[in-house]
């Protein structure tokens, strides 16, 4: 028994929100994402989940907009705010859940926890604690993609401060001059941790460093799933067809703090309330039931049903087997074939 | 000279204010130090006195962020770094150990690279494999970094302060769950001394080394094993690199046995140094057991918090360990 | 099954050979490997024999590099990563170490990294601090990899071909001295194992343990000694994790004197480990002398030759390591 | 006593070969550069010097109308291939051959050769073995010049290959975002080792590299001392008046292999060839003959009297005592102060 959202289905060429079932699928994984993250919030508010959590609240449309511009063959590398990805690909709610509870059933087992959820089945290479730390991952991937004749696509996450390391940099250049089949999506929330863009560069925009790189470097509304999904379709065209990289800027915010350290000292009150204001799952429902797409009912049944998912996924995995560390020593090395 | 009570945070952030106000050269650059006080809260208030100049917010870039302290040490200033993660340290390992371990040696003595790099480091906050490691062995084989571990907020105020004086790099490895715990720390710049170990308890029956966070919990573990009749040495190997094998030494030889206590995976690890210390220094001839070694599971820091806590050593198993050392032979 | 006498470098570019010539998706990157042949003529004619994609070169990006492998390892290939000075794995740590070795255990075991990374270390070509150092500590210290060091073309050949077969990161280091020197080794792929150390040589009056160039030279010492009437053993540690024990317990018991010989510096190396297992193992109790180390000195590689040759173990600072540890008591 | 070239003089604004006194200068620096390392080149292929050499011969246009812009208190760092860099900025070529030739008397006593050379006397913070190293050590000088509320600037020398390394973007996005004086001076010789410009960068130029970091990235002509001298000054202008970096691409080429073991399979003799014919020495010693400045009598002096002074280096550093390794022990680290 699984417990994911439908897959996402989308018409090239085609805005998501211009039909009943792109709109309803892609509703399906912005409020998955949303409802997972509140879930998590709570749970850690109520000392029920351990560790750290990076939420990206705020920036659903982004996430899932993107994925919807990938094949089920195709690849993923994300991040430490990588749960939207994961859902965006595919991944088991209920096995998600079991992972940030500590459980045997987790995607990691209980050993990796938010950071590094990564499921071979739906082509999520991993969520990564290292900032930067997916993206020559990404570029490797791809370059295996070429080296093997086949024509599948790797999408990389990472944000904007992941921008300013080295492994950015080098990477990139390797997908350049390899003209390899990988969309880098910067998620650009203004903010790595504290450190605002506009200290962090001197450039505008982060599309700007595709320059660097001879590679299109394309901006977008990243808290318009629709505008996310047709730019990210022309980047991944792009790459399947032999086109090389592209650097995608998805221009959105994260409501939460960085992490549970965070007090938002760094950021006003106003800021925030205006982006809360550009709520990217209330836009795309309002245009669907504008578009006459969706009806009020449809988008609220929608809503319903993801947060039953959600319900479930806890409590599969809150009644799961805690992990087990008999099993460690074990683990550390896959066996030798022999 | 008074003593108060703070944390050993504070204490780290009291010695940082106090070098800053006695040296205009001093300096602190690191991730989310300024306005948000540090990803451990340790630089605080620090921004608020002395400004973004001074305590400099950079953005996500380990290796520039060395190499920058390292550029700027070379030239007068006193660079303090602070690395986020300790694992971080992978970004920065040119900068800190091609050049500034080795400017001062291989550039013929002229130029020097007074440098800080403090660094949380180790599990139990359910950070995961990336985020938990105890990575010390790695600078105490490099020639040409000093590197210490405070395991007290005394010695978290006072090793610093020596590390801030010293002309040549120091890494200094906070364990993250030191920073909340609490100790008597002297308000006056007092300094701990590098390349000292420390006497934490003294004891009859048995030594046990520890580094960190290990060294509280081997204090721990003397007051239940005190309880069973077992009066064991606590000692404090607070600068790794270079080793003061003295206090070991003396301990091994009074008592005839020793526990060597690392966080770290056992394998190739600081306390294999200790072992083989011992060892060179006739420990043959004088101990009545084996030298034993508790260590961390040679496996990466798991999420899940039994899993986590089963793989480094924790005060039962410190405990367990020394009553097998006395069964001994 | 027949042997020629060929070069080290020769066995390796024969293992890549043949391991790509059996397996498409084994593939070889770095940089200069193809038209230049590899900074230390490693490579050769690879890249004429298979061409620009699989002989891969790559800009001066060691992080990239390393991080491009991880990816392409995840997916099914295998590729072979050349870092030209194994000084230049500090670019590439974070890929090394919180990326090929965690991933495996991190993200619950599905995934793994079949990677094998292989440079060379050591001194003794004039190259100075940033381009001489052995690092091997560093590795062998990170649970998830695996780090052999052949130290022969046999072994260069036949670890190789191991490493390419398993499944998991391995790091093979290779002593730039030992590319032009040559020995028998079989035409066909014939493995040798990654965790079995080696009896080099038996003997029975002490043991010396050595790694990479260093067996070669306590061979040569075993030869002047055996004119003195001293009969060493030498056991070759071609594998530092997971490190097999066995043969170098049999022959401490044996000889009841161990002589543990690195080029690394001293100070927390690998022959660290070596010691503290033999206590471990209860040496207290079967050896006639104190365990012994000769090691490099704590200090950076320097350029002159003198110096440089000042600073690690030669010949006869091991016959006369061998030759003090054989008066003791 | 020292075996120095004489100071780089310098009108700014004014071509080094407009006047005899600066043409001199120049044309003592380039062919010190040329002859120490032609010299070097030979002590190393009679077996009479030890490790390994990488040689600047054709770029000295680049190292010495570069170093014309700076004043004695400024800085640079350098790279393995650093000689020219060295004389530039004033070392002494005695202590430089002594240091190549292992003795005590060298820059470094004999631990650093080639790849190693500093000079605090004359600013140099340093060659470095590692491609890319200096860059971040030079935005870090440069702070420290700025918190210093010195008016001191840093030059950084490095190559085209430095490029692909993430110390240089990490080191470059400091200096931008923090307005640093320092002038970024890629020397362009079209390879890294064996491997093209063409491969390594999917941009034309290194300079458009400067466009992801909002600085100048300019072009010039790196066998051309005077157009070299001009684009330095400028952007050393900038940065000592508080305007921030500069990327200067020198485009030049090194007729020698990189390094010993160089067949030159990845390049042509026509290439090589063609270069050649771009002597730079040969280039300012026409123009300045043409302009009048100098004559030919002056010239074939100036050649003269460096070639001399090379001789009096060799002959100095040979006769020097070899470095110690008694002192070795202890001189890992500077003695801490009572
Ligand atoms: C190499 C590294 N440096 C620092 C960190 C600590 N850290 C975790 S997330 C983060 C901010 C990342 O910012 P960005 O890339 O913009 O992603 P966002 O959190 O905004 O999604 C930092 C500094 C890390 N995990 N890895
Ligand atoms: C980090 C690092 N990687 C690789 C090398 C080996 N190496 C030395 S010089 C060099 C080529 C450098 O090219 P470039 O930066 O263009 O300088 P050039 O040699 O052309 O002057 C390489 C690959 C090194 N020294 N350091
Ligand atoms: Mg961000
Ligand atoms: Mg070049």
């Amino acid at each position: 028994m699984t417990n994911t959202i439908d897959p996402l289905l989308a018409h090239p060429g085609q805005e998501l929100s211009a039909n009943a079932e792109t709109a309803r699928t892609t509703l399906q994984g912005m409020w998955a994402v949303r409802l997972f993250e509140e879930a998590v919030d709570s749970l850690f508010a109520r000392g029920l989940m351990h560790g750290t959590m990076h939420l990206s609240i705020g920036q659903e449309a982004s996430a899932i907009g993107a994925s919807a511009a990938l094949r089920a063959t195709d690849f993923i590398t994300s991040t430490h705010r990588g749960h939207g990805h994961c859902i965006g690909k595919g991944a088991d709610l209920t096995r998600m859940m079991a992972e940030l509870l500590a459980k045997q059933t987790g995607y990691c087992r209980g050993r990796g926890g938010s950071m590094h959820i990564a499921d071979a089945a739906t082509g999520n290479l991993g969520a990564n604690g290292i900032v930067a730390g997916g993206i020559p991952i990404a570029a490797g991937a791809a370059l295996a993609q070429k080296m093997q004749g086949k024509d599948n696509v790797v999408m990389c996450f990472f944000g904007d401060g992941a921008t300013n390391e080295g492994a950015f940099h080098e990477a990139v250049n390797l997908a350049a001059i390899w003209q390899l089949p990988v969309v880098f999506v910067c998620e650009n929330n203004k903010y790595g941790m504290s450190f605002s863009t506009e200290k962090s560069m001197h450039v505008e925009h982060v599309a700007d460093r595709a320059a660097a790189y001879g590679i299109p470097g394309v901006r977008v509304e990243g808290n318009d799933a629709d505008a996310m999904y047709l730019v990210c379709q022309e980047a991944v065209d792009r790459a399947r067809s032999g086109n090389g990289p592209t650097l995608v800027e998805s221009v959105t915010y994260r409501w939460k703090g960085h992490s549970k350290s965070d007090k938002n000292l760094y950021r006003t009150k106003e800021e925030i309330e205006e982006w809360r204001a550009k709520d990217p799952i209330v836009q795309f429902e309002n245009k669907v039931i504008e578009r006459g797409v969706l009806t009020r009912e449809d988008v609220d049944a929608i809503a319903a049903i993801t947060r039953d998912k959600i319900r479930v996924a806890i409590q599969e995995a809150t009644t799961a087997p805690d992990s087990d560390p008999a099993e460690l020593l074990s683990s550390v090395f896959r066996a030798v074939q022999a | 000279m008074s003593n108060r009570i703070i944390t050993y945070s504070e204490a780290i952030r009291e010695a940082i204010g106090q070098a800053m106000e006695a040296d205009p050269s001093v300096f602190m650059l690191g991730e989310d130090i300024g306005i948000y006080g540090g990803a451990f809260g340790v630089s605080g208030d620090l921004y608020h006195r002395f400004g973004a100049e001074r305590i400099r917010d950079t953005p996500i870039s380990e290796l520039g962020i060395v190499g920058a302290a390292v550029g700027a040490a070379l030239v007068g200033m006193k660079p303090i770094v602070e690395i986020q993660f300790s694992d971080f340290t992978a970004q920065a390992m040119d900068q800190i150990v091609n050049q500034a371990a080795k400017i001062h040696f291989m550039l013929g003595g002229e130029l020097s690279v007074p440098m800080v790099l403090r660094a949380p480091l180790g599990s139990g906050t359910g950070a995961a494999a990336q985020h938990s490691q105890s990575l010390e062995a790695w600078f105490a084989h490099v020639p040409g970094l000093k590197v210490v571990m405070p395991a007290t907020a005394q010695d978290a105020k006072g090793l610093l302060l020596s590390a801030i004086d010293d002309p040549n790099p120091v890494i200094v490895l906070e364990h993250k769950l030191l920073y909340k715990t609490s100790g008597p720390v002297t308000e006056d710049a007092v300094r701990t001394p590098i390349g000292v170990s420390h006497v934490a308890k003294h004891g009859k029956d048995a030594v046990v080394v520890a580094t960190g966070v290990m060294v509280s919990r081997a204090l721990e573990a003397a007051a239940i094993l005190a309880e069973k009749g077992i009066d064991i040495a606590v000692i404090d190997v607070r600068t790794l690199s270079p080793l003061d094998m003295g206090p070991i030494e003396d301990a091994a030889r009074a008592t005839g046995r020793v526990l060597l206590v690392q966080e770290a995976p056992k394998h190739v690890g600081f306390m294999a140094e200790v072992s083989a210390r011992l060892a060179e220094g006739r420990s043959l001839y004088y101990l009545d057991a084996p030298i034993k070694r508790l260590a961390g599971l040679d496996v990466p820091i798991p999420y899940a918090p039994q899993l986590e806590r089963s793989v480094v050593p924790q005060i039962d198993n410190i405990v367990s360990a020394v009553e097998d050392l006395m069964r001994e032979p």
